[in-house]
């Protein structure tokens, strides 16, 4: 089984952000955290690497990415005002990407501040 | 490849000054002749062919500004509006326009290089996303330093040398390109609620430290360090009644140094207090015109609305207190802070005329226009796209003296304005938008059309209005492309960043590490930008 | 007369600031039905959700339930718009002058930002009404506002200048950093008058106050009489009378300034 | 009247020596906030570390924050509104209603000491959670806190920071604020972007059921929002990107599973102080990231007849 540590991950799972954790995965489980709280080390340790959710469901049922892209893109294109809601737990890259999108579908784009 | 034919060209780093000439394309630089049935051609006649404009002081990314963005809904509601396109981004404009806007605003300028002035290393990962999402001019950073208080320990203990090193390892973790002071000792004066008003004055916290000493210590490692840009410097007592005296001493001080003074209007005042006020643009240029190892830019002010962004913290919270609107206060550990503050310059107001006239005066009379660089500090002055008001101003006397007399009476005794006839040449007005800006930037393959410069290039209608011409531009290239087309934004090109990367000793960072352990939040590790975030960075190595 | 009816509910919010007397007045039926609306993010014609006709006048009749229809009236500065049914967001928003009524309610940010002009609300009204927009230094600067029902959060938020009646109970934040103006309330929820700087709020009926408003007296102050007579031409009916009872006047908002006025009526007896 | 006067961890955790927490149980939601960035540490000018520092814990109930407090202010519920413009007009010296103040849970006298301190201290700072800024009165119980600490400055250091929970929230205010002008709420419909919370927020659109197709990441409003929001979400087209299949997926036409941010996928998030921090992934996931599915998305969208709002025409106005 591979083993890898990281030294001064970053822990997402609330706001501080602390960046000093270290971590050590075995396979594709993260089995040792170093310096996390309580919280940051159950957010590291129940995200696995495993396989276990299917890649895409379309309409409930297992689908391709490609397929599921293509009915994302679909259902955003053809609405008359979607809404692209969310963009807490994910990278600025993807937030900067989904503002993109709303932008090319016409849409709204809000995150959880407006809560 | 492309040839640009027919139009006037004013080159003058070249010393072509309004000569009918060709001007060739290849590769995306200038080069001596083109040749070929791919060449294509654009008409000039009855243009003026300018290289492209050059920023040297301004804020248009990063924590600060982002900051104003969201203090100021109100403004981006009634700004220019960018629509979606499948060729451009949306954006809105307006005093803080957001990534896209910029690029658009100072394309629509014709410029293409452009120098963000305040740049903190905490956070400069945050400013290369910024400038990566700024289309299409090229950009540079100037990274806070005067206020950074592991330097300033060593300034305190003598370690001057190891100052040195230490600044140097800082400007190359922040992807940097030049050192900026803002306030010396000022800001973390701040930090405490004080300000540093006396140059001989320990800041403080330290007992040796005083403004002075950072000043000229800084001006002589940036020399030391061969860096292209010399120090870029805010002086103290900014925007405060009086400060001439500062500003004088401050350019003391750097006893033969380099250093580009910004936004000098903003340090050109006399008086007692904001009744006495005065412009001393003539005390200042007289002085400033003997002191060869400085450049300057006007930070010239416009009537209407701005939002003021500056490090410079003290006089922000002076600035809510007068005007009693929006403040944001940003401190940032151990190295500076941030002061964000909406304000409206009024025409009928004293105080804002003498600081209209001041910064027209700085721009007529320091002689040499290589050593003077037309910038409102945006958007703290103004924004920057109003410079063809500028531009307008200093070509045309007549015009100067209409808006003068519009100024309030009580105004009109305390500046200098009305005794000055002089008119910028077309040449000229390239030298301090451009030519001048891009030597004091110390960037050799911008500001002129010498063969191996940037093919950064503006076509102008020749138009008596001055304002409207350099308001539209017919043609900008950008690196060789044609990006504006008979006035209209036609395509997003990224534009590159410029990083310097100084020499330093290795060892500072095991003499670091320790210290930022125990004094900042974040990892080590984690502090310096990574390369792979900047898109097309071109390195120079220095010292 | 011209005469809009909406033809079905649109599943997506209209944006229709075209339909103001200033814009319709100068249009014949044809240009009319070609005015373009905004479908979500779609531009269409007018006459794909309307049914219209007239043409150049200065009343404008819209019938339906158009509480999807944002913007109507937006900026007008004469002639009248009659909502026979509910209206959408921001409706008179920027209005100059004129006269809106709607016999349904309305929803948010009736009159923003207005500096002239009358709205009539028959039913209930959303909130922020007569507000200045997020960020915006100043709310309504002049006009009237008249909502018969209840009203949301923040009515008359920043407003200047202008007169706002709420018949029955308006939410939190009624008058929220007023500069001046005046609000006539049946009633209010928490928090009414905070961080007030200037201008008069009155209501009808007892309202909790802030720790940061002090009693001043009791009295019936002389400018009523000269507003209750301007406000009977409205059909408002403000007490002033000794005989009927009295005011009592409280200042604040301390956490700002002392400046602003909160009156409220207590009957005799 | 907006704005706010704040300052990045370190500035706390090196000069900080009066500490507030207002409607946040950061022991619980922040582990590490006390002991990394705010109370515990030896700071370059408090050198004692806790002992040269006060806190003061402002809530409705005793959280397992307040053993860690020197002093507990217990407000009733939904009064901090109150309390805060109290304190507002204390600090300016402007007399209050006793009798009200004590509406609120706390005495003038309480009240009168707490301003007391907050102007005598060097460096002082208000960490406000979601207890302040979700209850009612929401955004204006935030922007009473802002301007409290704002007006403090004319007596003395004082900053302020909201406690941002959610992961990378920080980070989405950020970018949407470079990008489009604006912090959140942000309709493209006019093909420039237009900001009117409430018009345009979440909650709002969804309960009014306004929109006609849902893109979620990095969310699960179908666990947390009001039934009126989910009902709309499960009647409409809605499609979610996410590393589980969430209650969200299960009423959506479209999921998508991707990588965890910062365990398998890279990227930048913001600290609640507005710093930048890079991920480091230790695990290869075989999902792809929510960067690279959004940015497929886009190509998708971009490869049909464009939506082009630059050729409408002028709508003629008032």
């Amino acid at each position: 089984m591979t083993q890898k540590t990281v030294e001064n991950a970053t822990c997402t799972f609330c706001g501080c952000v602390c960046d000093h954790i270290g971590l050590q995965a075995e396979g594709d489980r993260i089995v040792k955290t170093k310096r996390a709280c309580g919280l940051g080390e159950a957010w590291f340790k129940n995200h696995t690497a495993e396989d276990c959710y299917p890649d895409a469901l379309v309409d409930g049922k297992p689908a391709t990415v490609d397929e599921a892209v293509e009915a994302a893109a679909e259902h955003l294109y053809q609405a008359n005002m979607p809404l692209v809601y969310g963009l807490s737990n994910t990278t600025c890259e993807a937030q900067r990407n989904a503002v993109a999108l709303a932008e090319w579908v016409g849409g709204v784009v809000d995150s959880h501040t407006s809560l | 490849m492309l040839r640009i034919t027919g139009g006037r060209v004013y080159d003058p780093a070249n010393e072509v000054d309004g000569e009918v000439r060709d001007v060739c394309i290849s590769g995306g630089r200038i080069v001596e002749e083109v040749t070929g049935a791919d060449v294509r051609t654009i008409d000039a006649a009855g243009m003026v062919v300018f290289p492209g404009g050059v920023d040297v002081h301004t804020h248009v990314a990063g924590g600060a500004l982002n900051f104003a963005r969201a203090m100021t809904p109100e403004n981006h509601r009634n700004a220019a509006k960018f629509t979606h396109s499948p060729e451009l981004r949306a954006g809105v404009g307006g005093t803080t326009p957001s990534t896209f806007a910029t690029g658009y605003l100072y394309a629509g300028l014709g410029y293409t290089t452009v120098n963000e002035a305040a740049v903190p290393v905490l956070s400069a990962r945050h400013t290369h996303e910024e400038l990566r999402d700024t289309p299409l001019v090229d950009k540079s950073c100037c990274v806070l330093m005067a206020n950074n208080e592991l330097i300033l320990d060593l300034l305190e203990e003598g370690e001057t040398e190891r100052a040195k090193h230490l600044l140097a390892w800082h400007l190359w973790a922040a992807k940097g390109y030049g050192v900026k002071a803002v306030n010396p000792g000022g800001v973390t004066a701040w930090k405490w609620g004080k300000d540093a008003k006396i140059l001989s004055e320990p800041v403080p916290g330290y007992s040796k430290v005083t403004p002075a000493k950072i000043i000229s210590s800084m001006a002589a490692m940036v020399d030391e360090l061969e860096l292209p840009h010399p120090m870029h410097l805010h002086c103290n007592n900014l925007g405060a009644p009086g400060n001439i005296d500062t500003t004088i001493e401050t350019m003391k001080v750097l006893d033969g140094h380099r250093a580009h003074m910004a936004h000098l209007q903003f340090h050109s005042y006399g008086g007692d207090d904001w009744d006495t006020l005065r412009s001393e643009s003539v005390r200042l240029a007289e002085f400033f015109n003997e002191q060869p190892n400085l450049t300057a830019d006007a930070g010239a002010i416009l009537f209407g609305d701005s939002v003021t962004i500056t490090a410079d913290g003290p006089w922000q919270h002076l600035l809510y207190q007068l005007t009693g609107r929006k403040w944001g206060n940003l401190d940032v550990e151990n190295e500076t802070g941030c002061g964000v503050v909406p304000y409206t310059y009024k025409g009928t107001n004293m105080v804002n005329a003498v600081q209209w006239a001041v910064g027209l005066e700085l721009l007529l009379l320091i002689n040499d226009p290589w050593r003077i660089y037309l910038t409102t500090d945006h958007p703290n002055g103004a924004c920057f796209w109003r410079y063809p008001e500028i531009i307008h101003l200093l070509m045309n006397a007549d015009f100067r003296r209409e808006c003068i007399e519009k100024l309030p009476d009580k105004a009109l005794k305390r500046i200098h304005l009305p005794g000055i006839d002089r008119e910028y040449t077309l040449s000229e007005i390239a030298i301090i938008i451009s030519a001048g800006p891009a030597r004091a930037l110390g960037m050799p393959q911008k500001g002129h059309l010498g063969v191996g410069a940037d093919a950064d290039v503006v076509l102008y209608n020749d138009d008596s209005d001055r304002e409207r011409m350099f308001g539209h531009p017919r043609y900008l290239l950008k690196g060789g492309e044609v990006v504006v087309e008979e006035g209209d934004i036609r395509k997003m090109v990224d534009g590159r960043e410029f990083i310097v990367r100084p020499s330093y000793d290795d060892n500072i960072e095991e003499y670091l590490r320790p210290l930022f352990e125990q004094y900042y939040t974040m990892s080590f590790e984690n502090y310096p930008v990574e390369m792979e975030r900047l898109e097309g960075a071109d390195i120079r190595e220095c010292g | 007369m011209i005469t809009l009816t909406l033809k079905e509910q649109p599943e997506v919010p209209i944006e229709a600031e075209a339909l103001s007397p200033d814009v319709v007045s100068k249009l014949g039926n044809d240009e009319l039905r070609a005015l373009p609306i905004f479908y979500g993010k779609r531009q269409l014609r007018l006459d794909e959700f309307f049914e219209v006709e007239g043409e150049l006048s200065e009343e404008l009749e819209i019938h339906g339930d158009a509480s999807r229809v944002k913007w109507l009236g937006r900026g007008m500065t004469h002639g009248q718009l009659r909502i026979v049914g509910n209206a959408g967001m921001h409706l008179g928003a920027f209005m100059k002058g004129g006269t809106i009524d709607v016999t349904g309610n309305a929803s948010d940010w009736i009159g923003a930002e207005m500096s002239g002009g009358l709205i009539r609300v028959g039913g209930n009204a959303g909130g922020q009404i007569g507000a200045a927009y997020r960020g915006t230094l100043t709310g309504m600067t002049a006009g009237t506002i008249v909502v018969e029902g209840s009203a949301g959060l923040e009515v008359g938020m920043r407003m200047k200048r202008g007169t706002i009646v709420i018949k029955g109970m308006a939410k939190d934040f009624t008058g929220l950093e007023m500069k001046g103006g005046t609000i006539i309330l049946g009633g209010a929820e928490l928090r009414t008058g905070a961080w007030m700087n200037r201008g008069t709020i009155i209501s009808l009926t007892p309202i909790p106050l802030l720790p940061t408003f002090a009693y001043n007296c009791s009295y019936n102050p002389t400018f009523l009489r000269v507003y209750a007579r301007e406000l009977a031409g409205l059909g408002i009916s403000l007490p002033f009378e000794e005989s009927e009872g009295s005011y009592e006047s409280y200042s604040g908002d301390a956490a700002v300034s002392r400046k602003g006025e909160l009156l409220v009526w207590q009957p005799a007896g | 009247m907006g704005g706010k006067v704040t300052c990045t961890l370190g500035e706390v955790k090196n000069r900080a020596d009066f500490i507030i927490y207002w409607g946040g149980n950061p022991a619980d939601c922040h582990p590490l906030h006390f002991s990394r960035y705010t109370l515990i540490p030896k700071g370059k000018h408090v050198p004692e570390g806790r002992k040269g520092r006060t806190m003061v814990l402002v809530d409705v109930r005793e959280t397992p924050s307040a053993k860690h407090a020197d002093i507990l202010l217990q407000v009733k519920p939904g009064k901090d509104f109150e309390v805060i413009t109290t304190l507002r007009a204390l600090v300016k010296n402007q007399p209050v209603d006793a009798a009200r103040v004590a509406e609120t849970g706390l005495t003038l006298e309480q009240l009168q000491d707490f301003v007391d301190r907050m102007k005598n201290a060097r460096f002082g700072v208000l960490f406000f959670g979601m207890g302040l800024s979700m209850t009612r009165g929401k955004h204006m119980n935030s922007a009473a806190a802002l301007a409290l600490v704002a007006e403090l400055n004319a007596y003395t250091k004082f900053v302020s920071m909201p406690m941002r929970g959610h992961g990378n929230v920080t980070g989405a205010d950020v970018v949407m604020r470079w990008t489009t002008g604006f912090p959140f709420g942000v309709s493209m419909s006019r093909g420039y972007p237009r900001f009117n919370p409430g018009e345009f927020s979440t909650i709002d659109v969804l309960v009014r059921g306004d929109n006609d197709a849902t893109l979620v990441l990095g969310a699960d409003p179908g666990a947390t929002m009001p039934q009126p929001a989910i009902d709309h979400l499960a009647r409409t087209p809605t499609i979610v990107l996410d590393p589980k299949v969430t209650h969200t997926s299960r009423l959506a036409r479209v999921h998508i599973t991707t990588a965890t941010t910062g365990i398998s996928a890279p990227g930048t998030v913001y600290r609640m102080d507005e710093i930048p921090l890079p991920l480091k992934p230790i695990l290869e996931s075989p999902y792809p990231t929510d960067e690279e599915v959004v940015h497929r998305i886009l190509e998708k969208v971009k490869e049909k007849p464009a939506w082009t709002p630059a050729s409408y025409k002028e709508v003629p106005c008032a």
